[in-house]
């Protein structure tokens, strides 16, 4: 993970900016691509219905973005070293690569068509805490957990799941393991 | 009634019963059966039984929960160690309490058990009647038919109400 | 799992987030978590475009200017997600220095209170109101102001000190002259004639209490309302609180005992309407035996002065001779201040004393030093209520086309004798510019409501020289307007010269041109964008403007110095400001209408204050409703019995009685100025004085007050010494049993012990690296029981409103509440202590071995936590708490559905997000603010610098104007808190209970006169 | 114990024969007086299970608490049927240790209250706590949260206390009923001879079974026994370990089993006048019997009472000023009536039962009983909310009155209560049909010679 990763507030106002270097990014790592035949190309998939996860409004791919174009994490979850909240990236974020790339995508069209109308996409919320929990997402980055432990292989699912129970036995086992706090007012307050 | 042969005899008096049971015993019978509608001490001495091995049961049982309750208090308190009110996170005090209820309760449960378990093992197959619930007193000696005429005889001569001989 | 049992997160769950939504016109909170009923999912939505400035989960702070009262205290607003979550004390502020009190917190509630005004409302031909479009409103309003004859049209407004009020003046004269009535009910008419009087100057003295070491003061309330009762509680316990050996001291001279004379050293209780005589009395002597410098111009009162020995004052005051002398021997001993009376203490006579005290401040030369004039200084606008009588006779006459409101409810807040609502129904076209539906919107034809102060671009002048600057800190909740833009618009639409009088087409822009003028006034270097800039990030500019002394007006020497009497046979009434309500524009605040009255600790109601001989002659015990008439009319409202009242006196609050103004305050007790004559007094002011006779009803109510017993019976729960004792040797706690009941050997085992439980323990600890153990220290020295505390704690922790049926039951949720303990009396010198009493976070915490589930359990930083999905809510916690802080959720206060619910649409988006909202059945305490604590270790730890002392304050510790509390790390030696336990004057609450709690008291000190 | 007088044989000894028929037949078709009993009792049930889903729907804030009045009627009357409930081991289990005859045929009946007095008690603390679906919590089971429970709670002692003791006295009052279930089983039809089939779980009464029967009795009830003592301590020690000044004392566990036993005597003997007169059992339950219970209820009554005395005593003599108020507040305080009714009841009243005259006749002793349980109830009213409501911190103090809710479910437990007594009673001998026996020799051969 790049250590030099721009703040997310700034992240998120210079979108445009950052739109040539993303697809530079992209375009420059073709060639290594090409050396490296375990490179990751995600699926074509014809079969929604048998993924596991729930169904998003749109079919966003994250085995695509994250997994194939090797998109970092928290260029779209801009917050999450510096807040509780990973942060869901705004239209404009989404929009900033897709007025030009993938636009004829029909799921990009519902993407576009959401934008021109000024409607928010209600996402379905794949992670569920459990209730009553404060999960500090910055803390967690900072003390080098990957996004992956807790997430699972998003980069190689077509369709995010909850991968792990998030329940407080599965977060016990790790503090336990890493010995960290398991002071109950660490996350019930 | 699918039982053993044998012969049932009905007793009203109390020393007959146990004039007949001794008779019984001293021709050898040792499985026979007794009924008695209350418990008797006369008819007990007479059939002559051990010390129910149940007792054991008990003391097992609530050394048992003795042990447990004091185990489990005390590894739940170092499981996850919590501390309250400033003090240690194993009391034993405020866990003798438990453990004295689980020695009572597991010590009940057992002399159930050892209840249950015992009438079960020393069950026999024997003829019954619902007057020994009453105010009879029953004793059924299973014997090969062949033997039942002097066990009849035997019972007529204590003083039985009734004699009946199955199978 | 059924939803309806379950707590609400303060970012999720229940609260309808799409209406939000909507409302806000932002498109979403980042982590926004929706949803709806059981089994249908979470919903995430995102930002349509992300704003620049925010990060969700992340507090974003805007500088502004809080307009609750006249104050005007700077404000930090915290906003996240697009919401205003707590206001807190701007720190760069003059007034207030980061400082806040109970009003101030609660002006949170007036931005979301479900009762505002949510569009333009007409009246219809029936009489109701009718939700209409801007453009039709302004369409109506610009009609009517197109023919309205000259000179016709009439603005009321509250105190508007700054760029609005000018906008006013302006736009009138626009619109041809009309006339511009500034009315604030507690105006300061009589202190300002005073002034005038006495030392030729048109605006009001500024009292430096903390150059005073003596403060003598005739009534004046200033820990409650008077002039700026946060900067003046600052700078009074910058006197009076005991520091370095030393302390002020305070003596109060007013026939009622308020918030102010409970803080008092002594209190005087002259016959009411006489404290200027005892203040002429005290100059009397002052000049007599030369006490003092007294300046040459002396002379000129030399005959008022010789006409008030204490000799004949004694007799007419009740104050007696050598309480006179010694006062004035007192009063020049050291440097000195006397106070003229507040509104409580506002009589027909009251710029006689104001000026009476003027005189005493002079002659003992206090003037220019403790007292100082900066001309135009007038903390109520230079309200008059002469002025809203010209306007009523003027309406009644036919001379009103068009009357504007904005900022003032005159027919609530004015005596009923006025008769202000008739006299409105006779202007023909009445705009009232009012966020709710109060009595005078009530009267109005059209209603525009105006933007909330937190909405809204403004400026305001609290006092010459400090410009504070209001800016809106989020967008508008309703479909509102900024009065200064509407009057803009309304200028446009009107075209012609009104138009053309106005370059600015925003009241920002207009706003902005003023303050260019204020750029060169203070001269400020740099472009005006960087001055815009540095003063909305520091929420204003301000110069120090030094007051100066003054000299004896021409005609002093002609001044009357009457009393004010009562008619033989009857008692006085004394209506006071009430603390929580201010004037009654509170009453619309639950967490004000729940907040105690830090006097009698009622709540949600009237009150009539009676002496407990008064009442035992006429039989009346607590609650006994009695009636309360006067010439001017009646009131009927239960009886509290109170000694600090005198016996010829009864005293009932202003601010309740509301017959409009929202849920929260309408048809709650009574309203005061039904009984308060409506002629303008001399000075040009309400008389809050009047003459009455009561009478017991036979109606009875429980009050719902969070007194349980008013004594502390000798238990030694608030402690207090005298400044000799402490001069003289140690202070001594009063301890009822003796701590240490183990030998000191085997305490010494015990805590080897205790200590090796911990010590694994602390090493899986590890929030920053270090082990704190948390501990707060509370001065009573300081505390002067003002309650701005209790507030800040509602705001910050959630806790709800529980209304007055359940504040009868004792079931109020005040996570921190002030007790107060009366002592003496019955002979006896009457006083009253106050202790803020929180969860002590007990080493040895009763309440955590009795709880079956551990939900209350001692953290490794020395918390006592209570972890509230754990709790089960057996209460045992509770019953074995010594101090009683634990509270318990006895409904649903935060499920929308149940009738309890205590944040009505939209009030719940002031929920504080970083903690929960607690479900029924379980209980809930103090936590030290435990989400401040971890959000600084987290802050700490993403930075990797360790957290310093000061870094994490409680919302308590951070609004106390006193700065009675202060919290910290006890493990660190150099914490402030942890030098401050050690003080001499330091003990704990209930020591002998072995609880060892975290709080550490010091002893209030009281600076008796010398024998 | 073995003091208390042999109660004199009445001149026509029952034979077995008429032993049997006689109890069996109080198993017999109910009257109207049953079904209309039944009938009252399932509606005051109803009212109160009504009142507790209410109270479930809105909050405990329906029932009449006021801060710091945190336990109120419904903890009052978990400690009042508790105490109730040790009546029943207490005859059925002491005084069998003790092999004092005329327990036999009172046993039945005090067992039977027992268990269902628990039954009723062990409702309580759920109706009580504020999140009563997640009253499991309190049980330490394996759960991924992995976290446990906490021992140093009196409330966890409780659970186990009230729990141990709900299942021993179940066991031991199913283990007592097999034989003359199984006596019924013998004359019963249909239904429930099946029924009695399964309760006797093949009891014959042969030599074998007796044989482990007996032992097994004997040591269930020498369990019993300290049981018993231990689960009203444990209860008393809810309030004793915490640091209320007139809850926190030694003295709480003597008093409170000595007060359990009384007001769960007079609770038997309020059951079985009526009982004995409806089921026409005049020869088995007779004056004697009331006498006998008389005279335990005048030894527990006059420990209650000099507990009282020691109370204030202590309060006094320790010179602990927080004591010495709450006391003070006791007696002269807001709650003064409910003081005085508890010492008139308890500690006055009992002391009738000094004249022989009063102890046999069955009126007075019903009307006795009465009082004594009113008193018993009020007992555990004082000491909770009066002690409550009158703490530390002055300011803190409060009052409290219950209300309709609070009434209603309190109603409801005597409904809970009476609807399984009564259900009971019809379907299950009330009077040991062996124990009766047991102590009328058989016949004899002899005997019947001459």
């Amino acid at each position: 993970m790049s250590a030099d990763f721009r703040p997310a507030a700034r992240a998120a106002a210079a979108v445009v900016a950052l739109l040539p270097l993303v697809l530079a990014v992209v375009w420059l790592r073709t060639p290594e691509a090409q050396q490296q035949p375990a490179e990751f190309v995600a699926p074509a998939i014809s079969d929604t219905g048998s993924l596991e996860g729930p169904r998003q409004p749109i079919f966003f791919r994250h085995d695509i973005h994250a997994g194939q174009y090797q998109m970092d994490c928290r260029y779209c979850h801009y917050a999450v070293e510096v807040s509780p909240y990973p942060g869901l990236p705004s239209m404009e974020t989404c929009m900033g690569c897709h007025r030009i790339t993938g636009a004829a995508l029909p799921e990009v069209q519902k993407l576009r068509e959401a934008a021109g109308t000024g409607q928010a996409i209600e996402w379905v919320k794949v992670h569920n805490l459990p209730q009553f929990v404060r999960f500090p997402h910055m803390r967690h980055v900072r003390a080098e957990i990957a996004c992956q432990t807790c997430h699972g292989p998003v980069e190689r699912m077509p369709q995010v799941y909850q991968y792990a129970s998030l329940k407080m036995g599965w977060c016990l086992d790790c503090h336990k393991q890493r010995q960290v706090t398991t002071d109950c007012t660490a996350c019930h307050y | 009634m699918s039982g053993p042969p044998g012969v049932l005899a009905a007793f009203q008096h109390v020393d007959a019963a146990v004039d007949a049971i001794r008779a019984v015993k001293e021709l050898g019978y040792r499985d026979f059966t007794v009924y008695t509608p209350a418990p008797n001490h006369e008819v007990d001495k007479a059939v002559g039984h051990k010390v129910s091995p149940v007792r054991l049961w008990t003391l097992f049982g609530g050394l048992t929960g003795c042990a447990a309750g004091f185990a489990m208090t005390l590894w739940m308190s170092y499981d996850y160690p919590i501390v309250v009110g400033g003090k240690p996170l194993g009391s034993i005090p405020p866990y003798v309490v438990i453990a004295f209820e689980l020695t009572i309760l597991i010590g009940a449960l057992s002399t159930i058990a050892g209840l249950l378990f015992h009438s079960w093992r020393t069950r026999r197959k024997a003829a019954y009647d619902p007057r020994f619930s009453d105010d009879h007193i029953g004793i059924f000696v299973p014997a090969p038919p062949e033997r039942h005429a002097a066990l009849r005889q035997l019972f007529i001569e204590s003083g039985a109400v009734e004699v009946k001989v199955e199978g | 799992m059924s939803d309806s049992w379950q707590m609400l997160e303060g970012e999720g769950a229940r609260i309808n987030r799409r209406k939000f939504l909507k409302v806000l016109g932002v498109a979403g909170g980042g982590a926004v978590a929706l949803s709806g009923c059981a089994g249908e999912p979470e919903k995430l939505i995102p930002y349509l475009i992300a704003p620049e400035d925010q990060i969700p989960g992340v507090a974003t702070w805007y500088a502004t200017t809080c307009r609750e009262c006249p104050g005007g205290c700077g404000v930090h607003a915290k906003v996240r997600e697009g919401r205003v979550v707590k206001l807190e004390g701007n720190p760069d502020h003059p007034v207030n220095l980061g400082k806040l009190c109970a009003r101030g917190q609660a002006a949170l509630q007036g931005v979301y209170n479900p009762d505002r005004v949510r569009s333009p409302l007409a009246r219809t031909a029936g009489g109701d109101f009718e939700p209409i479009s801007w453009e039709d409103a302004l369409q109506r309003v610009a009609e009517r102001l197109g023919s309205a004859e000259r000179g016709r049209i009439w603005f009321l407004t509250g105190n508007e000190k700054g760029t609005f009020e000018q906008l006013v003046r302006e736009w009138l004269s626009a619109f041809g002259s009309g006339r511009h009535v500034v009315y604030e009910p507690f105006g300061y008419e009589a202190l300002r004639r005073a002034t005038l009087d006495v030392f030729g100057i048109d605006g009001l003295p500024f009292y430096h209490l903390d150059e005073a070491r003596y403060i003598l003061s005739f009534g004046a309330d200033f820990l409650e309302t008077w002039l700026s009762p946060v900067e003046l509680t600052r700078r009074f316990t910058a006197s009076h609180a005991f520091q370095n050996g030393s302390m002020g001291r305070l003596v109060q001279v007013e026939p009622r005992m308020g918030l102010t004379g409970m803080n008092a050293d002594e209190w005087i209780a002259p016959v009411p309407g006489t404290e200027g005589l005892v203040a002429l009395a005290i100059a009397h002597v002052i000049v007599r035996d030369r006490l003092a410098r007294v300046p040459a111009d002396v002379s000129r009162i030399r005959q008022v002065l010789d006409a008030h020995t204490p000799e004949a004052v004694a007799g007419r005051s009740g104050v007696a001779a050598e309480t006179i002398e010694r006062l004035a021997r007192e009063f020049t001993a050291e440097s000195s201040v006397a106070l003229p009376g507040g509104v409580g203490s506002q009589h027909s006579q009251a710029h006689a004393s104001a000026a009476a005290v003027h005189l005493l401040n002079y002659v003992a030369g206090n003037v220019g030093r403790t007292v100082t004039f900066a001309p135009g200084y007038d903390p109520s606008g230079g309200s008059s209520y002469r002025g809203l009588a010209d306007l009523a006779a003027a309406a009644r006459n036919g001379e009103v086309g068009v009357l504007l409101v904005h900022g003032a409810n005159p027919v609530y807040a004015s005596p009923a004798g006025l008769g202000f609502a008739q006299a409105m129904r006779q202007i023909s076209f009445k705009v009232s510019f009012s966020r709710f539906l109060d009595e005078t919107a009530r009267e109005a034809d059209l209603i525009l409501p105006d933007h909330d102060p937190l909405e809204q671009w403004n400026d305001y002048e609290p006092r010459p020289g400090v410009y504070a600057l209001q800016q809106p800190v989020m967008q508008p909740v309703f479909d509102t307007r900024q009065t200064g833009d509407v009057l803009l618009e309304l200028a446009r639409i009107s075209g012609g010269q009104a138009a053309a009088r106005f370059s600015a087409s925003t009241y920002r822009d207009y706003l902005m041109e003023r303050w260019r003028q204020i750029q060169r006034q203070v001269g400020a270097r740099g472009t005006f964008e960087e001055f815009w800039n540095e003063a909305l990030r520091r929420g204003g500019v301000w110069t120090e403007v030094r007051g100066r002394g003054a000299s004896l007006a021409a005609g002093v020497s002609r001044l009357q110095f009457d009393a004010w009497s009562a008619p033989e046979g009857s008692l006085t009434l004394i209506a006071y400001p009430s603390s929580a309500l201010y004037d009654g524009r509170g009453a619309n605040r639950p967490w004000l209408q729940e907040l105690p009255d830090p006097v009698t600790k009622v709540t949600w109601g009237s009150w009539v204050e009676i002496h407990p001989e008064t009442a035992a002659r006429m039989g009346v015990a607590e609650g006994e409703f009695v009636e309360v008439s006067s010439e001017a009319g009646a009131i009927r409202a239960p009886a509290y019995l109170y000694q600090g009242v005198r016996p010829d006196v009864v005293a009932v609050a202003v601010g309740q009685g509301h017959t409009a103004f929202g849920r929260y305050a309408e048809g709650r007790g009574v309203n005061v100025y039904g009984v308060l004559g409506a002629e303008p007094q001399e000075f040009g002011g309400i008389a809050y004085y009047a003459a009455v006779s009561i009478r017991k009803t036979g109606e009875y109510e429980r009050l719902a007050k969070t007194e349980g017993t008013p004594r502390q019976l000798g238990r030694g729960i608030a402690q207090a010494t005298t400044l000799a004792e402490m001069l003289h040797g140690e202070f001594h706690p009063e301890h009822t049993e003796h701590a240490a009941e183990v030998p000191e050997h085997i305490e010494e085992v015990l805590e080897q012990w205790q200590e090796r439980q911990y010590a694994d323990w602390r090493n899986r600890g590890n929030y920053a690296g270090e082990h704190p153990r948390w501990g707060m220290v509370i001065d009573l020295s300081r505390c002067t029981g003002c309650s701005a505390c209790v507030t800040a704690c509602y705001a910050e922790n959630n806790i709800p409103t529980v209304g007055k049926a359940a504040v009868q039951r004792g079931r109020e949720m005040s996570w921190l509440r002030i007790e107060r303990y009366f002592e003496g009396g019955n002979g006896e010198p009457f006083e009253a202590r106050v202790i803020p009493m929180l969860c002590q976070h007990c080493t040895n915490a009763p309440c955590e071995p009795v709880c079956p589930v551990f939900a209350a359990y001692h953290t490794p930083d020395g918390l006592n936590a209570q972890v509230y999905n754990r709790c089960v809510g057996t209460r045992y916690c509770s019953n074995n708490c010594p101090y009683k802080v634990r509270y318990f959720n006895w409904f649903d206060y935060q499920n929308p559905a149940d009738p309890a619910f205590a944040w009505p649409d939209p009030l719940h988006w002031l929920l504080n997000p970083d903690i929960t909202v607690r479900s029924k059945g379980v209980m809930e305490k103090c936590t030290f603010c435990i989400q401040r604590i971890r959000g600084a270790q987290h802050r700490a730890r993403m930075e990797g610098i360790p957290i310093r002392d000061g870094d994490i304050k409680t919302a308590c510790e951070q609004t106390c104007p006193a700065d009675a509390i202060v919290f910290g790390d006890l493990n660190d030696p150099d914490s402030r808190v942890s030098r401050l336990a050690l003080d001499p004057r330091g003990y704990k609450v209930l020591e002998g209970l072995n609880t060892r709690p975290a709080i550490t008291y010091l002893a209030r000190v009281r600076n008796r006169a010398e024998e | 114990m073995a003091a208390i007088a042999q109660p004199e044989r009445v001149t026509a000894t029952p034979t077995y024969r008429e032993i049997t028929r006689d109890i069996v037949a109080t198993l017999g078709h109910p009257g109207r007086l049953y079904w209309i009993a039944l009938g009252s009792a399932l509606l005051v049930l109803a009212i109160g299970a009504g009142a507790l889903l209410y109270q479930i729907r809105y909050g405990l804030g329906v029932a009449g608490y006021a801060p710091p009045v945190m336990w109120g009627v419904y903890i009052t009357t978990f400690v009042f049927w508790v105490g109730i409930a040790h009546c029943g081991t207490l005859v059925s289990a002491i005084l069998y240790l003790f092999r004092s005859a005329w327990r036999t045929a009172v046993y039945r009946t005090a067992e039977v209250m027992t268990v269902f007095a628990v039954l009723t008690a062990g409702l309580f603390p759920l109706i009580h706590i504020g999140r009563i679906w997640y009253a499991y919590w309190l049980i330490p089971y394996p759960n991924q949260r992995q976290i446990w429970v906490n021992f140093k709670s009196p409330l966890l002692w409780d659970v186990f206390a009230v729990t141990t003791y709900l299942i021993v006295s179940t066991v031991f009052l199913t283990v007592g009923m097999i034989p003359d279930v199984a006596s019924a089983r013998d004359r019963a039809t249909g239904w429930r001879k099946k029924l009695y089939e399964l309760v006797s779980l093949g009891w014959k009464g042969t030599d074998q079974q007796w044989r482990h029967y007996l032992k097994a009795y004997l040591y269930l009830a020498a369990f019993a026994t300290p049981l018993v003592l231990s689960v009203h301590s444990v209860v008393s020690w809810d309030f004793a370990m915490s640091i209320v000044p007139g809850w926190h004392t030694t003295i709480f566990a003597p008093y409170f089993v000595a007060g359990a036993i009384y007001s769960g005597l007079a609770m038997v003997v309020t059951l079985l006048v009526p009982l004995r007169r409806a089921f026409k059992l005049e020869r088995y339950i007779h004056e004697d019997h009331f006498e006998n219970l008389a005279k335990l209820i005048l030894i527990t009554g006059m420990i209650v009472g000099y507990a009282y005395a020691v109370e204030y005593f202590i309060a006094w003599y320790s010179g602990n000023p927080f004591e010495r108020s709450a006391f003070w507040n006791r007696a002269f305080g807001d709650y003064w009536w409910a003081t005085w009714t508890m010492i008139v009841c308890n500690a006055f009243l009992p002391l009738l039962l000094w004249f022989r005259k009063i102890r046999r006749s069955i009126p007075a002793m019903f009307l006795i009983s009465l009082f004594v349980n009113l008193g018993m109830w009020f007992e555990r009213f004082v000491i909770i909310v009066v002690s409550l409501s009158f703490e530390y911190e002055p300011f803190a103090h409060g009052h409290y009155t219950p209300s309709w809710v609070d009434w209603a479910i309190l109603a409801g437990s005597f409904g809970w209560f009476f609807t399984w007594f009564l259900l009971f009673a019809k379907n299950f001998p009330m009077v040991s049909i062996a124990e009766v026996k047991e102590i009328i020799p058989m016949p004899r051969r002899k005997e019947a010679r001459t």
